[in-house]
């Protein structure tokens, strides 16, 4: 190993590099560095300069390798980025293989426990004196080893510049403001950055200034965001099974319910979370309670989202408004529990035997995530059908800045129920299945409405406008075709696509959700190459129209998604098929959040 | 809108709510001519009736068999839910959330609940959810046509499809293990049972198990099997008569309290129970065990309430819910302030 | 009621109609009159006349209506028609109703005791005593009410033509020889007869008259068909639930297994058939087997289907070989359970969570039944995935003409299995997921396999060549290109299309499974009007390659399906694109066979 | 191809079938230090070292969970499959129908086989699968981060997810009930009886059901939680020294005849049982009923081999099996003849 070479030190007359960087930080699960990561990314958000933190974490609890990628760019493009220009290593096992997705000329922090050899005589390196440090701070023996990650927070800090005063913040933050456990992590920080004031020269290029440009934002996750969603959508039910990566979803349902939903005079509750024994049973629950009136709600991932085929399907078809999350992890089959995709797109479309449609939304960030949330009980609850709200594992488990939650716009949409007083108005004369508007909507009623004709019966079987039992052909055609009729109704409530369009713009991109932050990178790129794009988030399925006129308007449009078969393109097709040579599918899944290089290069390559 | 059923007959007398036992009945049944299934329909009707319940107030669930069908053939008043094979339970805990106050009666057969839905069924146990839940059990898959269900005897041999390889589910026994509130077994060919039975259950504060031995006529209902007319009704052995007593009313019959015993519910309605040969306490979990035990080895049909515990909370009590039903609440009690939400961005 | 009208008797003049007709026969289920209507099909089938058999019945056990529908065509041509010319009676609750589809002049036979009014003098009425007729025969009380059924059969017997001897025939078929039911039900048949030669003068213009066209041929059901085939493919093991209208099939081979599957010396079972306690546990088992080595299989529909969605996909990506009878009743949710469709295509494209393919085969009469039956195996073990095989009510419950079966054509082929043998001459070293043969297709080891190399671990979750546990990104990429290569190899073994083309024809149809009669019927009649067509029956998914140049060749392609959303057109139109424009849907579903007519009219009116 | 686990030490001597323990180890474990999943792994390979059996003659299965990850932390030239979240029991079966003469070995958790596996865990007792079925139970689900499984304590109070409100399901009394043929239980922290219970298991002819606590350090090990280390050393009560001897070796220790039980299992092996304190006869299905009410009133871990029934026929023994495994028939077996063909097509 060698300190400082000739290389190196050339490379530091280059000029500064400032706000615009990757970092790395390499360690293992369950050592505690989850507390140091969100210390550093936090701090840096609250210099206001734009940042992004994504937890590549392996399924187990304890002792496997661990990354964290920090991305800092003043311009706001905070996609992950596969290499990095600054890697923290904590872990020996994974030493080798990190080292090689430092950037030419990156900087190399590295617990100096780790004596392995390497030869990258251009990076700068500096060894850190973990123990020694932790050593210095009076605490407790078993706290030792998750201080140990305080020590790179503290280097890091005092070498690019991140303020301590910030760090002091997003500890407050992460503990609640419990100061006994900010002041002992905090003394370590300083004791680290007072080490390298005495002990290291910067020679590296990476340096942060505060910048105004997150001001006014917050930094959060989107399964954070999908349950305060669901809270400020009144959400009244959830039942939920515990699953990487959704757990963290209903888990925050129950952790802000009781603060947010209880009768301010009684201390009742307005809601029920209930832990179900599995996914049959979770989406049973939910389906019961849409019935039953409430704002009703599951979470899950792929595999629990295989299990509730069968019971979306009856939801479908017996018409039970019930709101369905599926933070998508990559499959098939269990997969890897821990790793992103947008694979289940197109199982979903078609999901349940039979003729099936199911609406889907498709949030980019978390204030859509957010926002969906509130919005997909008034879409389920006025269409009278199960909606499913597509995220995934980097949505939902990664911190991604993002406006300030809205309020809802609108008060809560309830749909067609008919209570007892209506009953009177209408004398008892209504039939649940009878389309009297022409919409393809029908009136309900929920159980407890006490008027003599309120009730009916619900079945998965065949029945007739009046809820009887029916095999009738002509019945059959008709309800179905019916229930055709109410995905034509839902297209006006559902997002309509985001379009972002360039002066000039010579290619389309067509995406869904998480995959945004890529995609205006490379954008951003690809017009610095004299490509000019033009961008349509779809954000529902169906399709609610405006694609086409979108698609048509470039000869040539990519649909970037993350997976395999290029499922948003098989819909699209399907959809528009007389557009198809204009579709140009850029599928690629391999676990991680998707980075601009990639998109970039297929592009530029695909061009020439 | 509830369908109007033509009244058969002469409208009887009407009950303490105002209704006759029309307004009790559901579709015409279109099961097999002396199926079990149809005459527990009947014991459900007279024990709505002669409760004063409100049909509004009952809500049906079911799973998928001739016995889930079942629930469309009574209470045509009261709202209804024939969902999966072997998944009502869940779908029941959910409905039921939505209004409290209402009374859960599920209808079950044994492949529903003993196959396919064994796994739901326990877990509704565990959780002491509020709800009637009936098996009307006949050892066979009567809708697809006679094959073995989970509850089937082993050794049974039945013509189009052999010899039962496997043991049976006790749902009697799993109940209990399962920590089941009230368990009771009886038989569809003891129609006072039945519906004395389905009266007590309606008003426990709990999950109320009702395995019914309900033959198959069509398809299980050889002399030697457990769950034919013929076997029930040569080995039934009740283990006490049972009636219940509603809150509101005194116990007028006089009894010797040494032959009859008292099991108050949660609601403080009575459960009498006369003795019947031997002491039995329902409301003694060891005796429960010894009784199925002895059940199992006396070869013999042991009906009544096995077992009872009125005192534990029902599911819906750990929430802590509010007084006005759930789907009651209004947008101002769903939607928190606006404020709240100010405050929370602050936090992140 | 009148007798016989004016206008009956001038229709009588009319020439004679032979060997081209429809039966309707009402009856009650549960009534015993499928042993009656079975043996009018098959006494009329030995009588070398074209005809096909359809059971209507309802979901339940005993006491609702069902009818049996009887097509007798000289040119082949048995597509169910919509109405009928000839109308047994025996069930008052749907007079009206049965009477308003008996076409024109057509025949109304009507057990006596329905005391109906009707106004339609133009038809043939022959009132039946049946009560009378059971009455002369001495027979135990307990079987009079199915007795009763015979006795339509010996008057239509009679006035239409139908062979005694071959009446006879078919009771020994369908009673297995024994004389005893034989005896009694052929002379409740001849005393009917006999009572008609002595009350009745036949006035209507339907006859039978023997012909050829079936000799050498089979009369049969899909399930049996589909039984046999799994059993002459060497099906092992076989696990289930119940379900119709897949139970016959797996009754089937219950039925069969004994008789042609025991060891010859030692009476010992070469199989085993396992009613499992779900559907989720019939296809854990069957995967199970199948990873064990076996040819492994289960039955199921829709519902059914659903629940095995999460063990399919993980059969997907384990790569187990196994193979899925889906007999495909109307949905969605529990739906019409004795109802046909074809609607389960686009659910089992896309059936898993993440991005899966599967193999899906589309047979469309009882040979075919047989055929995919035993080569499902074969091509489930050489591309080691599950293979789903799509039939549905009308072709597994209803009887179908067809060709002897013929016995497999080739060896079975176990695909990539490396034995102890094997694993010696490679001297241990091998890979479970290593693509030696850059087909895709590794090589496997089963279970029992006693070389110390042979073992290793399956799994749902990321694995690299060697089956170790990965998390690796570039690993799962490369391994779901692998699985995408498999499918690509798959395509030469799959059933090629099947295509008939007319000289100078104008239009492509396109088609599946059963809807084969009903099509053949309407290209016929259409092109009697002067339009010629081409036809298309796609016998595998994923597309072979061949349905391109078929789709080129016609500017019009009727996509002809029985479900709602045109299932097929879908996946051609994510294939075919460019071809979209030449696809033209006709999806059409209400849960009975599909009728000539209403394809006919379709295409006559858009040809317009 | 089994991978090649590096020697970690010296290797040991070597068995009867000539191999040394390192033969029986699987890859490193990635579950937490001190999990109790890892200290039965160890006990697995123990006894299957012991037994001296082929680690070919293994077949491993398992669930989804950190217990169900252990299946590949163990006898790594064993077959494996790793299944579906509670769904292992019927892979399992399937699977070994393809050559009975395979031990099956399956590794589960209670969240594995309690909450989403109820179902099939049941289903697979009735049936008397030939399986060693392992639950290492420790009240919570590890890999999602410690939520409450079935069988978590009522009442038990974790710090991120608050109290239990739902009573426990018990794996044996579910065994028991459910008609299993061997059901034991014991504790991670007394490796020897779990060794030789687990020995006993591999050669039972019949399912046999191993509930052992299995401590999750990170999740729910806080003293109170009956599934903590703490708890178990402090209130486990055996209800007899186990040991194990196969078929082949004599019984060379002596031992006077009313301190020791033997159960002669059905391949000829015996399981000693030294008594504790008390007589139990595990072979006697009321004692077992006794033990389990007993163990719920007291409050203590009561463990040991508390029901057996050697003589049961077991799953694969009801179908009449070919002797050759039905992996290894050929075409020649398998395809009927073609004039059988000629014969069926003759009857339609
Ligand atoms: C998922 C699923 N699998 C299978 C079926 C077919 N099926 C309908 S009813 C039934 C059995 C019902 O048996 P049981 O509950 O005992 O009712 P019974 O008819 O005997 O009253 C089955 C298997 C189904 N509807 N859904
Ligand atoms: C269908 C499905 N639902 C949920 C999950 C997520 N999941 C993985 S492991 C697990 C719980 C495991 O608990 P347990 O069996 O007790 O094992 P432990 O980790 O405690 O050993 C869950 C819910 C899954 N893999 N599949
Ligand atoms: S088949 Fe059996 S269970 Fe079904 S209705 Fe008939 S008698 Fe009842
Ligand atoms: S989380 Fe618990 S169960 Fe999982 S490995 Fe760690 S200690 Fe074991
Ligand atoms: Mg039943
Ligand atoms: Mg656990």
């Amino acid at each position: 190993m060698q300190t400082q070479s000739e290389e190196a030190r050339k490379s530091e007359k280059r000029s500064q590099i400032i706000n615009d960087f990757s970092i790395t930080i390499a360690t293992v699960n369950g050592s505690g560095s989850q507390t140091s990561n969100a210390t550093i990314l936090r701090s840096i958000f609250k210099m206001g300069i734009p940042v992004s933190g994504k937890n590549i974490f392996p399924s187990n609890i304890q002792g496997l390798p661990t990354w964290y990628t920090v991305r800092v760019n003043k311009e706001g493009f905070v996609a992950r980025e596969d290499e990095s220009d600054i890697l923290i290593e904590m872990n020996s096992a994974t030493f080798n293989e990190d080292l090689a997705k430092l950037k030419p000329g990156g900087v190399l922090f590295c617990d100096e426990q780790i004596h392995l050899p390497f030869e990258r005589s251009e990076i700068f390196y500096y060894p850190m004196p973990i123990k020694e440090i932790v050593r210095q701070v009076e605490a407790p023996p078993n706290l030792r080893d998750y201080l140990a990650n305080m020590v790179y927070v503290g280097i890091l800090a005092q070498l690019i510049g991140i303020e301590f005063e910030k760090i002091h913040q997003a500890l407050e933050f992460h503990f609640k403001g419990k100061s006994k456990p900010v002041n002992i992590n905090f003394e370590v920080v300083l004791r680290a950055a007072e080490w390298v004031k005495q002990h290291l020269e910067k020679k590296d290029p990476f340096y942060l200034e505060p910048m105004e440009m997150t001001k006014g934002l917050i930094l959060t996750d989107g399964n954070t965001a999908a349950a305060l969603g669901a809270i400020y959508g009144g959400v009244q039910f959830a039942s939920w099974y515990p699953i990487t990566p959704a757990t963290s979803l209903a888990e925050n349902l129950q952790n802000y319910l009781p603060k947010l939903r209880k009768d301010v005079d009684t201390e009742k509750n307005t809601f029920a979370v209930i832990q179900a024994e599995d996914e049959l049973s979770a989406i049973g629950m939910a389906i019961g309670a849409g019935w039953g009136g409430l704002r009703a709600m599951t979470s899950t991932s792929g595999p629990g989202l295989s299990l509730m085929s069968e019971y979306i399907g009856l939801g479908y078809f017996a018409e039970v408004p019930v709101v369905i999350w599926d933070v998508q992890r990559i499959g098939p089959s269990t997969g890897l529990p821990t790793r992103t995709a947008q694979g289940d797109l197109t199982f979903i479309a078609f999901l349940g035997h039979g003729d099936t449609q199911h609406i889907i939304l498709l949030p980019g960030n978390i204030n859509e995530v957010f926002e969906f949330g509130w919005k997909a009980f008034d879409i389920a609850e006025q269409i009278q059908t199960p909606v499913i709200i597509l995220s995934d594992l980097d949505l939902g488990m990664n911190q991604w800045m993002g406006k300030p939650f809205e309020y809802p716009d609108s008060p809560m949409k309830r749909g067609k129920v008919l209570w007892e007083k209506d009953l009177e108005q209408l004398d008892g004369k209504w039939a649940r299945y009878l389309d009297v508007d022409g919409d393809g909507i029908t009136y309900r009623t929920v159980i407890g409405n006490r008027h003599p004709q309120a009730a009916y019966f619900t079945r998965g079987t065949g029945h007739d406008e009046y809820s009887r039992y029916s095999e009738d052909p002509q019945n059959w055609h008709d309800l179905l075709e019916r229930l055709r009729k109410k995905f034509v109704t839902a297209k006006p409530l559902l997002p309509k696509p985001v379009i972002e369009r360039m002066v000039m713009s010579e290619i389309g991109i067509i995406s869904i959700g998480s995959t945004n932050p890529a995609i205006q990178e490379s954008r951003h790129k690809l017009a610095q190459q004299g490509i000019k794009s033009d961008f349509m988030r779809i954000r529902a399925y169906p399709f609610v129209g405006e694609e086409k006129e979108f698609i048509e308007s470039h000869e040539i449009n990519y649909v970037v998604e993350m997976n395999r078969d290029g499922q948003l393109n098989q819909l699209l097709r399907i959809e528009y098929p007389e557009l198809a040579n204009r579709l140009r599918s850029f599928a690629y899944s391999d676990g991680l959040p998707l980075t601009a290089k990639r998109l970039f290069d297929f592009i530029q390559q695909d061009k020439e | 809108m509830t369908e109007q059923i033509e009244a058969q007959g002469k409208r009887s007398g009407v009950n303490l709510v105002g209704l006759t036992k029309m307004d009790y009945k559901g579709n015409p049944s279109t099961l097999c001519q002396g199926c079990g299934h149809n005459s527990i329909s009947s014991q459900i009707i007279a024990a709505c009736f002669e409760l004063n319940v409100h049909p509004e107030e009952v809500v049906k669930f079911s799973g998928i068999g001739c016995s889930s069908k079942s629930a469309y053939y009574f209470l045509n008043r009261s709202f209804g839910f024939n969902g999966l094979h072997g998944r009502m339970p869940s779908l029941a805990t959910g409905a039921l959330f939505a209004d409290y106050t209402l009374k859960g009666l599920g209808v079950s057969g044994d492949g529903d609940t003993a196959s396919i839905g064994l796994g739901q069924f326990k877990h509704l146990l565990r959780r002491n959810m509020k709800l009637v839940y009936i098996i009307e059990n006949n050892g066979v898959y009567g809708l697809t046509k006679g094959q073995f269900s989970a509850t089937a005897d082993q050794g049974l041999e039945l013509k189009s499809h052999g010899v039962n390889p496997y043991m049976p589910v006790d749902i009697a026994w799993e109940a209990l293990i399962g920590h089941a509130t009230f368990v009771a077994r009886s038989f569809a060919g003891d129609p006072k049972q039945v519906k004395e039975l389905i009266k007590a259950a309606l008003n426990h504060n709990g999950v109320a198990v009702l395995d019914i031995i309900s033959p198959c006529v069509t398809f299980n209902n050889i002399d030697q099997a457990t769950q034919s007319y013929v076997w029930g009704k040569d080995h039934e052995t009740a283990l006490h008569e049972l009636s219940f007593v509603p809150r509101a009313e005194e116990i007028l019959v006089e009894y010797n309290e040494n032959e009859v015993k008292e099991v108050q519910l949660h609601d403080g309605s009575t459960i009498l129970l006369k003795k019947l040969g031997r002491d039995y306490d329902p409301t003694d979990r060891s005796a429960a065990i010894t009784i199925l035990e002895e059940s199992n080895a006396c070869q013999c049909l042991i009906t009544g309430l096995i077992y009872i515990n009125p005192n534990q909370p029902s599911m819906v009590d750990m929430y802590n819910l509010t007084e006005k039903p759930l789907n009651r609440l209004t947008e101002v009690e769903l939607r928190p302030k606006r404020e709240t939400l100010l405050e929370l961005n602050n936090t992140f």
